[in-house]
């Protein structure tokens, strides 16, 4: 008997498990198969652009960490970093080696977090229990060095909030040394599992040379064989004092990617491990005015960040009042996301599209902001 | 007399079950979404509680209502509401749900959950930390089982009210008309 | 030379009317007429290798009554940032479209069309991307007032009418008048 | 081969199964939060001053200022406290960075889960005193949001201060000035113990917003006398400054100085819209500053008013008793001219009951005010006070001012620990003199301001506390030395102050060539006919006035050091101003009836 393949609309979310937050895909598909996609944002907008237009300079820290909410951090960071830059401030260089140590961390947080939605997204529940309990131990250190588990505000113009509590370093190290020795067992459960090789390899591919042009960044272009990272191209804080390479991996599909960010987990601690050890004493904010009369002077900066999805990018521009005229938040999954995956998209199996969404780190908050 | 006691036994036995096992509907619907993990996994293991996820609303008891609710998320969450069979509950969860939090000004968030949705309980915080998480489940259990919990009642009776609040922000209401 | 002056040098003889100035190390800033843009942008990504497209933001300077559309570009082999800089009339936005270059480009200019207004020529979907069923203006142009806006369409929890401001409770008290000046005569001479 | 080892790998997980569980406890055992967690407030109700900075900062308008019943408003203090609207909350503690008196906290206490939406509103510190326990996010020694040091003023140095009557203030410069401007929260509590209550916050911030003018006309609002006020102020609003109780206050006095010296005729900035002459005639006794600003304020409501001074110049203490070093006469003159020219008649080398009669002013006016100050000194009360050169630090003031001179030779002791011995020290010391202050109690209990002592001590002055002057003794009818006794301080029985006593055989002798005694003026009412006298009610030297000014005798008022115990400059321009209501009320009728 010939089966007629019909094309059926398929809509995947927003209320969906294998959705990476609140969105939604619309699905052409024929059989198994799907002939076209179309991304559907904006059930997390909250108008964030809009609302720091009405905001003091100093009111806009809260804020900005809610745009990405696995990783707030960047925000954060990219947003005094702006600001410096416009104003002209000076960090001390304390205050840069935490920042470049709670980036770190929180990458390492992100990526225990996608290493949860990855295998979730296969079917391997083991793994989300080990990675978010694990995940835990760093949101401790958050906590204790921050006041926030998940949103920290901690990072704000002119340095950071507070100095590391006494004793800090220490306890950094031992979770760093826990988490570096779990990786033998996401190993052994994960990485060389049958199940997600044979899911892993192959698929999902990213064309190498188009990578660049149609906008990947991040781990996605680096599992492209693509050695590019804002860390080592654009040096900021003291990026540029810390040994470390680009890590790349041939072959652009979900495993290549998947390999990039295991690997960057390793390097982050061994990061992190350096910033302790370099680290200077002095003090870690350069105080700047009132908040309440604080005007920026005119002018604009783009500033830029890799975070764990890739380029985390702030357009900020001052009219020199007390409020921002713009700030404009390029996140990497507004690409990645939505025409990146449209196109990724094509072709795929129906079973697969969450995977690979998982393996792009979609992350719709950061897209409709 | 008689026929009433039976019936209020009968109440007493399915509550308590009702109460131990709690399918929470996995719809991250705002940026809450990011506590829900950890509270479901080794760490905090609500799991111990009852408490599990549960992929689609026509088996799950409580709606989670993870922060902010966007006029979009706003009506496929009365979608995904109307869907699920009563006995149902809905939790707010952070501030935002309360008194608009942070997106206090925003143009695109709605403001009081509970004008829209019938809320049994308030989880405060933001984020709510995942012990707070699992305590307003536990209050949910008690309330469920001292016949507190009954927003999907008041639901019922002000369906009107509840109603033309959703239709003031929803603005092309193309939904079926869920009758009660 | 360095890239950045090497850079300029070249868009100056090619585009004589683009201002292009370096605003710091690796980035540029590159004023340009609306009409060039799609022409430009397209040389300064096939022939000086800025394939990179971070993203296209648009400013509001409702006081010119203008909009400004500000094309992020990178170069990955010079590590340079271009920012290239047009401006829009405010009462009519309209642009040309950077589609073919760049896909993802489409995305960013659907999402300036629903939040600003700006018409792209020759986008083929300028549909709703983020909002939904949207009457009023776009809401990121600045005469869009957010907090005007929530009085209007959603309602307060009550028990908030006590409060008190603290300058008017101290002026209040000590029976001070303080006196309104406005800034009308200031601004007439 | 790879494949089925992948197989295989998994299962090494069921080892875990016989490892300790890393499950937080609960509800057995709650997770101990962080040192430094960000739970619920936490407010000291008794710290808190209720500036409202916290309302100010929250960007989610979480914070309300609120009455609370049992807190009352009083000097530096608004009487509100904060309530935090949890539903809005997002626990980033701005508002905690930002408490200039370091009141608020954040604790750890986070669980608030409730069926009740209205429940989210917190008093913090009313609500839940427990949680005072339980501070936890609190504010930094090292890193502030709000800058609390004050922009140093210059000034001259002290070697360079004793050869001359050059003012010692430099004033600050106006790029200094934006930035001592811009350390101001705006939360008003200045205005609660000014006794002019002058619009602080709102001329403040004007200067922070580089404008100028605007500060110029608030300043000009209720205070003729600015650049006085400017210069020698007691500053009141200081002392309660919200800076003030973590770091330096804000620099009021200097800022209202900076805005006032940048235009040399406000006049022409302010351009006052002066009433049509309403036919009623003031006549003001004593051009002080309590006689000026009624006059100032009459005369810009269409009143005709005469100003009747007895010295050759308008200004009172401010001219007679202030050393030029702290307020220049050509600052004074800038004053005087504006208030001419706003049409306020000023007549010098009057003298009431000399060059004029008491009868001819009443018969001249429908209202009088009376503002004469106090310019009788106290008198020592001890042997060999009236040799030559004991004399009084007033009348010395008022001699050096005009521009007498007068010899004091070049040893000088000065008895008291008010201004006004401060004043008389270093201006001794500018002519030449070593000069010693004679304090009966401890330095601390000085009631000159501070910088003043500092001042004078910096320029030279030796200040000798607890001592007691006892008798000057005199050699061919000059003083030639002073016999003074040490003093113990002693608790006041009756809970007072702690008093001197004198330590019995502890005396010594200073030689000297000069005293000036400064310990207080009195009024002199002689000028007044007996039954005026007598139907006034004076008190302690004081006369007796009700809220608008107004003595017993309804068309007579009066203000300054005349009525008021402060004996400070800005109280009498407070009286002046108050007295301008209570004058149109009783010429014209009260209006808002």
């Amino acid at each position: 008997m010939t089966q007629v393949e019909k094309e059926t609309t398929l809509y995947l979310g927003p209320q969906h498990p294998g959705i990476t937050g609140n969105m939604m895909i619309e699905l052409k598909v024929t059989g198994d198969t799907v002939q076209r996609a179309k991304t559907h944002v904006g059930y997390l907008h909250r108008g964030f652009e809009k609302l720091m237009e009405e905001r003091l300079w100093m009111q806009c820290f809260p804020i900005v960490c809610r745009i990405c909410v696995p990783e707030p951090d960047p925000n954060e960071e990219n947003l005094a970093r702006a600001i410096e830059e416009i104003e002209g401030r000076e960090v001390p260089e304390r205050a840069q080696y935490i920042r470049v140590m709670v980036l770190e961390l929180s990458r390492i947080a992100s990526y225990f977090l996608w290493m949860g939605g990855q295998a979730g997204s296969m079917g391997l529940y083991t793994m989300p229990q080990w990675t978010v309990g694990d995940r835990d131990y760093i949101l401790d250190l958050f906590e204790e060095l921050t006041g926030g588990r998940v949103y920290h505000m901690y990072i704000w113009a002119g340095g950071v909030r507070r100095d590391l509590p006494d004793g800090f370093a220490g306890r950094v190290r031992r979770v760093l040394d826990y988490l570096e020795e779990r990786l033998t067992d996401y190993d052994r459960l994960f990485f060389q599992n049958a199940l997600f090789l044979k899911r892993s390899q192959g698929v999902g591919v990213i064309d190498k040379d188009k990578a660049m042009e149609w906008g990947v960044v991040g781990p996605p272009l680096r599992g492209c064989g693509i050695a590019h990272d804002v860390r080592k191209d654009e040096p900021y804080e003291v990026y540029d004092k810390l040994d470390f390479e680009i890590i790349t991996h041939e072959g652009g599909d979900i495993y290549a990617r998947a390999m990039v960010r295991r690997r960057e987990i390793e390097q982050s601690i061994s990061i992190i491990r350096q910033v302790l050890d370099k680290m200077p004493g002095g003090p870690v904010h350069n105080p700047g005015p009132n908040p309440l009369k604080w005007k920026l002077p005119a002018g604009e900066a783009y500033v830029r960040t890799e975070s764990a999805r890739g380029e985390f990018g702030y357009y900020v521009v001052s009219d020199g009042s007390l409020k921002p005229r713009r700030i404009h938040v390029r996140g990497p999954a507004y690409v990645h996301g939505v025409s990146l995956l449209e196109k990724m998209l094509v072709g795929a199996n129906i079973a697969d599209v969450s995977v690979i969404m998982n393996s792009l780190g979609t992350c719709p908050p950061e897209i409709e902001r | 007399m008689k026929e009433d006691w039976g019936r209020e036994a009968g109440n007493i036995i399915s509550n308590w079950a009702r109460k131990h096992s709690l399918w929470v509907l996995a719809y991250g619907t705002g940026c809450g979404a990011i506590e829900i993990p950890p509270t479901m996994t080794s760490r905090y293991d609500a799991e111990r509680f009852g408490i599990s996820g549960m992929a689609t609303p026509r088996q799950a008891d409580v709606l989670l209502i993870t922060g902010y609710l966007s006029v979009k998320t706003l009506k496929r969450v009365i979608r995904s509401y109307e869907q699920m069979q009563a006995p149902k509950y809905v939790i707010g969860f952070g501030s935002c749900t309360i008194n608009g939090g942070m997106y206090w000004d925003s143009y695109n968030t709605v403001k009081r959950l509970d004008d829209y949705l019938p809320v049994d309980v308030f989880i405060n915080g933001c984020m709510p930390r995942p012990e707070a998480v699992i305590d307003g489940f536990v209050k949910l259990q008690e309330l469920i089982a001292s016949k507190k919990a009954n927003g999907w009642i008041r639901y019922q009776e002000n369906l009107d009210w509840y109603r033309a609040n959703q239709k003031k922000v929803i603005k092309n209401w193309n939904m079926p008309d869920y009758n009660w | 030379m360095n890239h950045e002056e090497h850079i300029i040098n070249t868009i100056h003889t090619t585009f004589k009317s683009a201002e292009a100035e370096i605003q710091r190390k690796g980035r540029l800033l590159i004023r340009l007429r609306s009409d060039l843009l799609p022409a430009f942008v397209s040389y300064l990504k096939n022939y000086l290798d800025f394939n990179h497209l971070v993203m296209i933001s648009c400013v509001d300077w409702m006081e010119d009554n203008q909009f400004e559309l500000v094309y992020h570009l990178y170069s990955y082999a010079q590590k340079v940032h271009a920012m290239v800089k047009v401006r829009l009339n405010r009462s009519q936005p309209q642009a040309q479209t950077i589609l073919p270059f760049w896909d993802q480009a489409g995305t960013y200019e659907r999402e300036i069309h629903e939040m600003y207004g700006v018409y792209f020529e020759g986008h083929p979907d300028l549909s709703e991307f983020i909002l939904e069923d949207w009457d009023d203006i776009p809401p990121m142009r600045r005469d869009f007032k957010t907090r005007e806006f929530v009085n209007e369409n959603y309602e307060w929890r009550k028990g908030r009418e006590d409060a008190q401001d603290v300058r008017r409770t101290i002026s209040e008290r000590y029976d001070e008048k303080l006196p309104q000046f406005n800034n009308d005569d200031k601004a007439n001479g | 081969m790879k494949n089925i080892k992948g197989v295989f790998l998994p299962f090494s997980a069921l080892k875990f199964l016989g490892k300790k569980p890393h499950t937080v406890r609960y509800p057995l055992e709650k997770k101990k939060t962080a040192e430094r967690y960000r739970g619920f407030h936490y407010n000291d109700i008794e710290e808190c001053i209720g500036c409202g900075t916290c309302a100010t900062i929250c960007q989610n308008e979480a914070i309300d200022m609120i009455k609370i019943d049992g807190i009352e408003p009083k000097k530096g203090d608004s009487g509100l406290r904060p309530r935090v609207d949890n539903g809005r909350c997002c626990w980033c503690g701005l508002c905690v960075e930002m408490c200039p008196t370091g009141s608020l906290s954040l604790t750890d206490q986070y669980l608030q889960t409730t069926p009740d939406p209205e429940s989210f509103l917190l008093i913090p510190g009313v609500d839940h005193p427990e949680y005072g326990e339980h501070k936890s996010f609190v504010k930094d020694d090292e890193i502030r949001l709000l800058d609390l040091q004050r922009v140093p003023m210059r000034e001259l140095d002290g070697a360079e201060r004793v050869k001359s009557f050059a003012e010692v203030v430099l004033g600050y410069m106006q790029e200094e000035a934006r930035r001592e401007a811009s350390r101001c929260v705006d939360c008003a509590i200045c205005v609660t113990a000014c006794p002019d209550h002058m619009h602080i916050p709102e001329y403040i911030a004007a200067i922070a917003d580089a404008d100028d003018e605007l500060a110029l006309k608030y300043i000009y609002d209720n205070n003729p006398l600015p650049e006085l006020c400017g210069k020698v102020c007691t500053r009141q609003c200081e002392t309660v400054c919200a800076i003030s109780h973590l770091g330096d206050p804000i620099a009021i006095r200097w800022l209202k100085r900076y805005a006032t010296e940048q235009f040399p005729d406000p006049a022409v900035i302010l351009n006052p819209k002066i009433a049509e002459p309403n036919g009623k005639k003031v006549g003001i006794v004593g051009g002080g500053p309590a006689g000026l600003s009624a006059g100032f304020y009459l005369a810009l409501r269409g009143f005709d008013v005469t100003v009747y001074e007895a010295l050759p110049k308008a200004g009172g203490m401010t001219f007679a008793g202030i050393p030029k070093y702290r307020f220049p006469e050509d600052s004074l003159d800038k004053q005087i001219s504006y208030m001419e020219k706003i049409g306020v008649k000023i007549k010098t080398n009057t003298r009431i009951g000399k060059d004029i009669s008491f009868e001819e002013l009443e018969k001249r006016h429908d209202a009088l005010f009376l503002g004469v100050g106090f310019h009788v000194p106290y008198r020592l009360g001890i042997i060999g006070e009236d040799l030559k050169n004991s004399i009084q630090a007033v009348d010395f003031l008022r001699e050096i001012n005009l521009g007498n001179k007068v010899d004091v030779g070049d040893k000088v002791v000065v008895i008291g620990g008010g201004n006004v011995a401060i004043d008389a020290a270093r201006v001794a010391r500018r002519l030449g003199a070593e000069v010693t202050i004679l304090y009966r109690r401890r330095v601390e209990d000085m009631p000159a301001d501070w910088e003043e002592i500092e001042g004078a001590e910096h320029e030279g002055v030796k200040i000798v506390p607890q001592g007691i002057p006892l008798e000057i003794i005199g050699k061919d009818g000059k003083v030639a030395a002073i016999k003074y006794g040490m003093a113990e301080m002693v608790p006041d029985p009756k809970g007072g102050r702690p008093r001197p006593k004198l330590i019995e055989g502890d005396e010594h002798t200073m030689e000297v060539t000069s005293v000036i005694g400064a310990i207080g003026q009195e009024a002199d009412y002689s000028f007044l006919p007996e039954r005026i006298k007598e139907k006034l009610e004076i008190e302690r030297g004081r006369i007796k006035v009700n809220e608008y000014k107004q003595t017993t005798i309804d068309y007579i008022f009066a203000g300054g050091d005349t009525v008021n115990r402060t004996m400070d400059a800005i109280s009498a321009i407070a009286d002046g101003v108050k007295a301008v209501e209570g004058i149109e009320r009783f010429l014209l009728g009260d209006k808002n009836k």
